[in-house]
């Protein structure tokens, strides 16, 4: 930890390029625990249609960079705009409701509804805004958008298990159903929280295909993860974290070559 | 659930009413009007006419509820047999054995000491077990919301422990009947005695539950004492089932009051009485004269729950074990024997109500409510504990003497809780009818 | 499966059916009475519309006793000053109890969990010390409000005498004091059984309804898992102000049928403990389920009226097959649970079904079925999974 | 300034016996996550250990009197406890006296009973369970002892008396130079002393021994305390047991002040609730401040001068309060984020 503090102070401002076209844009963000720094200085552009990684050892404040910016912490300093709004400050559903869906770590589902429900919601949410006092228009009749949750369910394998609870289902089916939640709102960002975590080689593999897929379909991706297999696979820009700070950022080949990453975060880990 | 079914019909037919018609024809068929040769409501045609006894089972005033159940079994064992208890001394004999010439049985329902359930379950009673009138209660916010309920339903209702004025006042209803007395009266009956043990020159201090009844109470104290010359410091409201009242109790040590009025009842009374005293009021000297309490309305069921706190203390009294009339006698003799301890003033107005009622029913030669009213109405009598009294005819309450008491200092038994100071003779505390307003209106036969 | 209208229309007609037949059912139970059939109906509905909220938001609300409150005092004062038609009564009493739940959810609903349960209690136990008290001149207090005969004296007031406006606008004769009507037909007896069974079933509908609409999906996943529900974009407060109105909506209803199958208003209606009864009644029956609310009303509505008059005579009547001594050991052990004791037996019933059956006597029925349908395919498993919420 | 000074007494008397009794229930939050709705009746169960003890004290045999007569005329049986014939009257008028003190010895062995019954009976089962099962299954047992009791005992209050030595009232106002009007009960002082006591020693017990520095860990994080390995389960066991009898020794002590009825429990429970909410849930801190203030508070509503301003505020107060403070303070005073909010 010593370490990167220290090499955390000549954070590499350089690499921030591309402002201007840049739909995520996270300014000089703070956020401290107890005092202790969780976030310093953080400054983050997402450009428009790219995957954009954000790699660092355990408990480097990805986590935390998340949470601001969906709206679950509020940062002490600083402020995260996405496409010109000013998302800080903001309700968590009203930053859900302006195109940001989250793919949680651990899995958030719905355990009482099903799983085509668990995708239902999302995808009303979606349609009719925040709230709408509507309360006979029949759930079953949604034939539309349920045709289009089931095509979700199936482009990530859960089509075998439309009706069964969410809480009867493996970790790893739940993580795919999570992001079949945050696929469903066709958002314009897409935060994933390690969407790959404890999932086994194949069912690894098969995600990183199904991102891959919906990367074409031009949608801006924000991705944490440890798996260096998937960073690589999928980010076409990556940040690194550590100590709360940027310390670099770059394509994944500058990434792989920058000795201070090397130095800070990938040490002796195989690449 | 399902061997439980059994006991009901089988035992609403057994005891309940196995006056038949009611359960065999069932209501579903005849609606609520009564069709079938009925010209009153629930008109026995078996061999036994049912009473329906509401009284709380459950809650704060579950023991005196349970008193009521007891004086009322004794009254209806005393009513089939012809005699016994109190129907000995009665001055009027009409009764030999049953009513009209049929059994009494009775059923039983749990006031829980609300108007909603009391209400609810005097209509099972009316509706269901075919009473044939409803009778009991220890409160009058529940007394007044089911004679209300008898009156449209067209039963009499007998009603049981209640001393609002409003019950034979602003709420008095044709069907309606009480034999219990009130605060007008105790107010009357009590301020001459206060007067006398107290002086005139004092000044009250009252703590009136905060709803009807204990507004009525202290109306009619204030009135009646500052009649005669005392003075009222402040009359505080305290919530219902307040607990501790020593913060309604510390301000009187400083009012320069010297007599504390405990306008509560039951569980209330016991707590504001058992702080009171716990001050030091009861030793208290303020103005150069002892402190002094008075409770208006004593329950002696609850007051031996107070214990040592009630001696010395005023209050009033429907009805007291201890009197030495030949009614009394009779019944806490017959009451004691089967029961092993004394019957309360609850008991003893629950007894007379329920020999009262099947007197009239047998004098007017029916069970309808509209002759069995006319039969009660003016109707004098005797020998039932308060000496000579009367059901005054205009609004169906009963005259007779008050019972000034007086917490007893050297008790002799558990029991032996009150000694009567004064029975204040019937005269001095009658009123005129139109004081209390209200309109009895005319009977209700139920609908035929 | 979520064209499963069928189902629903079912269950719908099976409820209608057993309402309307509820006479004939309950009378080998000794229940065929007016009064018992209508507080089956009234508390009902009243558990119908509790479930609303928390059975489907898992929002605890120890407070909607209020509302059975203010509907009834809303119904009473429209019997007193308008007229003795029920209907102006029933609507005035369902907008008005919602303008309450409104104030009070709006407040209470800024918390959750018990936080949220002890508002709704503080706000309802106000209601009700102020209604006993201090607001006597609205309520008047412990004698409750009561209808009474037409003003003819000046100098009464509005507690003591009527003026009902719109029936002397109409020309409607009045003797003595009226009771409610329907056009005409009587609102108390076995046709006020009747009116409410109507209005229950309307309100039944209304809850499958609103259980099975989008709405009603957005409240299950707020119980669920409202966390998630912020960051999938959806303003879980609207919904459960919504949710709470709606329910109290359906506790005035209830208080008012109160008022207009029995006209007379008392404030212990609105206690904290009215507001727990209706939580045990929904748990008892099922939470989260149509029909168990109604099931677990009724349960307990029987209970306080019949087992608890079983008194000993009774009691010992019934055993008077067994020699004596065992039957008066008998009598008067049983005689613990019942009459008097009826409140034991209600403890100890709702421990065992939260001990032992936490869904209620809905899960009970779905155990006993499921034992008899084990040998069936998965398919039906998994049918019965999703109409679950609808039954 | 006498009745402020009065009043101020009042309060602290009141707050020290819901301090007391939501010490134990925000204890039980805190380390065992459940929400006990019996809680009030273990308060009304201590109280009938002294109610019980009395009984016990005065198991009698009759003996005929026939110089007196009982209210039916026949000779009078008297009753004579088997405790005076065998240790003589002194002692027994001793014993009789000093019964309130004496039954805090029985209430802690048959409260700590309780507890572990309750606990290993029952509770234990809820852990996991949400807590509107919790709620529920409390309840019912609520009712379950309420009417046991009541069975028993009866539905009357059953008055009973501080020894004579403490069971006047004071002339406080002659120690502090206020007026002739101070005088307030011994036994009210007496009783807030024991609250006090009671407060400061179960709150030594949390911070001095390692028993207490387990379950305050446990109050932060339960898991973490499962994870080092300790039998959270005993202790567990133990914390309900501790709550259980200081519920009962404030039930004990306050018999002499109230008359105890079986209905105590439910006439606590709501206010303890509040007490606890109030002052934050899990939080013992919270719990202690709040009784006070909520008794303080209630004390001043029920004064004439407030009354005059605000009509029936004495009736509201205690709800008024919890709604101002949940309303500003989402945590009530002392709380801590995530207890209790799912």
């Amino acid at each position: 930890m010593a370490v990167t503090e220290t090499s955390a102070t000549e954070a590499p401002r350089e690499f921030q390029s591309g402002v201007a076209n840049s739909v995520l844009h996270i300014n000089d963000v703070h956020k401290s625990f107890a005092g202790l720094h969780a976030l310093s200085d953080v400054d983050l552009a997402v450009r428009e249609g790219e995957t954009h990684a954000i790699i660092g050892p355990n408990g480097a404040g990805k986590s935390t960079l998340l949470n601001v910016c969906v709206g679950r912490l509020k940062p002490d300093r600083g402020s995260v705009t996405f496409d010109g709004e000013i998302l800080t400050g903001k309700e968590p559903h009203e930053i859900n409701q302006l195109g940001v869906a989250r793919v949680f770590q651990t899995p958030e589902v719905f355990p009482d509804l099903t799983v085509l429900e668990n995708v239902m919601v999302p995808a009303l949410s979606k349609r009719d805004g925040h709230f709408t006092l509507n309360p006979f228009k029949r759930f079953g009749a949604e034939t539309r958008l349920r045709d289009e949750a089931e095509a979700t369910l199936k482009s990530v394998g859960l089509q075998g298990q439309l009706t069964a609870l969410a809480s009867s289902m493996s970790r790893g089916d739940k993580r795919r159903l999570e992001l079949a939640m945050g696929l469903i709102q066709h958002p314009r960002l897409l935060l994933l929280d390690e969407p790959t975590a404890g999932m086994a080689r194949h069912d690894t593999n098969a995600t990183i295909d199904l991102l891959k897929q919906i990367k074409e379909g031009g949608m801006t991706k924000v991705i944490i993860e440890h798996d260096m297999h998937v960073v690589f696979s999928l980010a076409d820009r990556i940040s690194v974290l550590a100590g709360g700070r940027i310390i670099a950022q770059g394509t994944p080949e500058e990434i792989k070559n920058n000795p201070k990453v090397k130095e800070a975060y990938l040490g002796d880990e195989e690449v | 659930m399902s061997d439980r079914k059994n006991p009901t019909r089988r035992g609403v037919i057994k005891t309940g009413a196995a006056a038949g018609a009611a359960l065999s024809t069932p209501y579903f068929f005849t609606g609520t009007s009564l069709a079938g040769g009925h010209s009153y409501r629930n008109e026995p045609k078996g061999k036994d006419v049912t009473f329906g006894f509401n009284v709380p089972q459950t809650g704060a005033y579950s023991e005196e509820g349970k008193d009521e159940l007891r004086a009322y079994e004794l009254a209806v064992e005393h009513i089939n047999a012809g005699g016994g208890g109190m129907l000995d001394t009665f001055s009027s004999k009409a009764l030999k054995g049953g009513v009209n010439g049929k059994t009494v049985k009775f059923v039983t329902g749990d006031t829980q000491t609300k108007s909603d359930a009391a209400r609810a379950s005097a209509k099972r009673m009316i509706e269901s077990d075919g009473a044939i009138m409803i009778t009991g209660g220890s409160s009058s916010g529940v007394a007044i919301a089911v004679q209300g309920l008898c009156q449209e339903a067209g039963v009499i209702f007998m009603a049981g422990l209640t001393h609002s004025n409003d019950t034979t006042g602003k709420d008095k209803r044709a069907n309606g009947f009480r034999h219990f007395f009130n605060t007008e009266m105790t107010g009357a009956a009590l301020a001459p005695v206060l007067k006398n043990a107290f002086g005139g020159e004092r000044t009250a201090y009252h703590l009136t539950a905060d709803y009807t009844w204990g507004w009525s109470q202290e109306g009619s104290i204030k009135k009646y004492t500052e009649g005669l010359g005392w003075k009222t410091a402040a009359a505080v409201r305290t919530p219902l089932g307040a607990g501790d009242f020593s913060s309604y109790i510390t301000p009187v040590l400083n009012s320069g009051a010297d007599v504390l009025v405990l306008n509560h009842y039951g569980k209330d009374m016991v707590n504001s009485l058992t702080n009171a005293v716990k001050f030091g009021l009861r030793d208290k000297q303020v103005n150069g004269k002892d402190f002094a309490i008075v409770v208006p309305l004593y329950s002696r069921l609850m007051a031996q729950g107070a214990g040592e706190n009630v001696k010395g203390i005023f209050g009033s009294t429907n009805w007291h074990w201890s009197l030495s009339d030949e009614g009394s006698k009779a019944f806490v003799k017959s009451f004691g024997e089967k029961y092993g301890f004394p019957p309360s003033q609850a008991a003893h107005t629950t007894y007379c109500q329920a020999i009262l009622y099947a007197d009239a029913c047998q004098r007017a030669g029916t069970f309808k409510p509209s002759q069995v009213g006319k039969a009660l109405e003016g109707f004098k009598f005797d020998g039932l504990g308060n000496g000579p009294t009367e059901y005054r005819a205009e609004d169906h309450q009963c005259f007779k003497d008050v019972l000034v008491v007086k917490g007893k200092e050297n008790p002799s038994s558990k029991f032996d809780v009150l000694e009567v100071v004064e029975v204040t003779p019937r005269a001095k505390v009658e009123y005129k009818p139109e004081l209390l307003g209200g309109e009895l209106g005319p009977y209700n036969d139920g609908p035929v | 499966m979520f064209s499963q209208s069928r189902n629903d229309w079912l269950l719908f007609i099976g409820f209608s059916i057993a309402v309307l037949c509820a006479p004939i059912l309950m009378e080998p139970f000794g229940g065929n009475y007016p009064d018992l059939l209508q507080k089956l109906a009234i508390f009902g509905l009243f558990a119908i519309g509790f479930n609303i909220l928390f059975g489907l938001t898992g929002y605890l609300s120890f407070g909607h006793a209020a509302f059975i409150g203010v509907g009834s005092y809303v119904s009473i004062w429209s019997f007193k000053l308008l007229t003795m038609n029920a209907i102006p009564a029933v609507l005035f009493s369902v907008i008005i109890a919602g303008v309450f739940a409104f104030l009070i959810g709006y407040v209470s609903l800024r918390r959750s969990g018990i936080y949220f349960s002890i508002l709704t209690l503080a706000f309802a136990q106000m209601c009700y010390s102020l209604a006993y008290s201090v607001l006597t001149p609205i309520t008047n207090g412990e004698t409750g409000l009561q209808l009474r005969a037409l003003r003819t004296n000046p100098d009464l007031g509005l507690l003591d005498a009527d003026i009902r406006v719109l029936d002397q606008a109409l020309g409607i004769q009045e003797t003595s004091v009226p009771t409610p009507n329907f056009f005409g037909l009587q609102t108390s007896g076995y046709e006020g059984f009747y009116f409410c069974a109507v209005i229950l079933i309307v309100g039944f509908f209304i809850a499958q309804k609103i259980t099975n609409s989008n709405f009603g999906m957005m409240l299950k996943a707020i119980k669920s898992n409202q966390n998630r529900l912020n960051y999938t974009g959806i303003h879980a407060r609207p919904y459960l102000l919504a949710a709470f109105v709606i329910s109290g909506m359906y506790a005035g209803l209830a208080g008012s049928l109160m008022a207009v199958t029995d006209p007379i208003a008392g404030a212990e209606r609105m206690q904290w403990t009215a507001s727990g009864e209706v939580v045990l009644m929904t748990i008892l029956g099922g939470v989260g389920t149509l029909v168990g609310p109604v099931l677990g009303a009724g349960i307990i509505k029987y209970a306080e009226q019949k087992v608890s008059s079983w008194n000993e005579g009774i009691i010992s009547d019934f055993f008077s097959f067994l020699p004596a001594g065992l039957q008066d050991f008998t009598a008067s052990f049983v005689s613990l649970f019942v009459g008097e004791g009826w409140h034991l037996t209600l403890g100890l019933l709702f421990m065992v079904i939260v001990i032992f059956l936490p869904g209620g006597m809905m899960e009970g029925f779905r155990r006993i079925v499921g034992l008899f349908k084990r040998p069936n395919d998965n398919d039906t498993v998994s049918n019965s999974a999703t109409a679950q919420p609808a039954e | 300034m006498d009745e402020i000074f009065l009043q101020v007494l009042n309060g602290l008397d009141k707050g020290g016996a819901y301090a007391l009794i939501a010490l134990g229930l925000t204890l039980v939050f805190g380390t065992l996550g459940v929400v006990n709705f019996a809680h009030g009746t273990l308060f009304m169960l201590g109280a009938f250990c002294t109610v019980a003890l009395n009984r016990m004290l005065t198991t009698s045999y009759q003996r005929v009197n026939p110089d007196k007569t009982d209210f039916l005329g026949n000779p009078l049986k008297e009753d004579i406890p088997y405790v005076q014939d065998w240790f003589g009257a002194d002692f027994s008028a001793f014993v009789f006296d000093y019964n309130v003190p004496i039954s805090i010895l029985l209430a802690i062995v048959v409260m700590g009973l309780v507890g572990v019954i309750m606990e290993r009976g029952l509770i234990k089962h809820f852990y996991n369970r949400p807590h509107a099962d919790q709620i529920l299954v409390t309840f019912g047992l609520a009712i379950v002892m309420q009417e046991i009791v009541k069975h028993y005992f009866g539905a009357n209050p059953i008055p009973q008396n501080a020894p004579d030595i403490v069971g006047g009232a004071a002339n406080i106002g002659a120690w502090i130079g206020l007026g002739d009007n101070v005088v307030y009960p011994v036994w009210r002082l007496v009783y807030f002393a024991f609250s006090a006591t009671i407060i400061f020693s179960v709150f030594a017990f949390l911070q001095f021994t390692t028993f207490g520095m387990v379950v305050r860990a446990g109050m932060q994080d339960r898991e973490t305390v499962g994870l080092l390995g300790i039998n959270i389960e005993r202790r567990f066991t133990i914390v309900f047991a501790l709550a259980a009898i200081v519920a009962g020794l404030a039930g004990v002590m306050y018999t002499p002040i109230l008359p105890p009825d079986y209905h105590w429990g439910m006439d606590f429970l709501v206010l303890s609730f509040v007490v606890v909410v109030v002052g934050g849930m899990g939080s013992l801190g919270g719990a202690v401040l709040a009784g006070f203030m909520l008794g303080i508070l209630q004390s001043f509503a029920s004064m004439n001068q407030v009354k005059a301003i605000f009509p029936g505020i004495d009736q509201i107060i205690i709800y008024l309060v919890a709604v101002i403070i949940l309303l500003t303070l989402p945590r009530g005073l002392m709380g801590r984020k995530g207890v209790m909010e799912d």
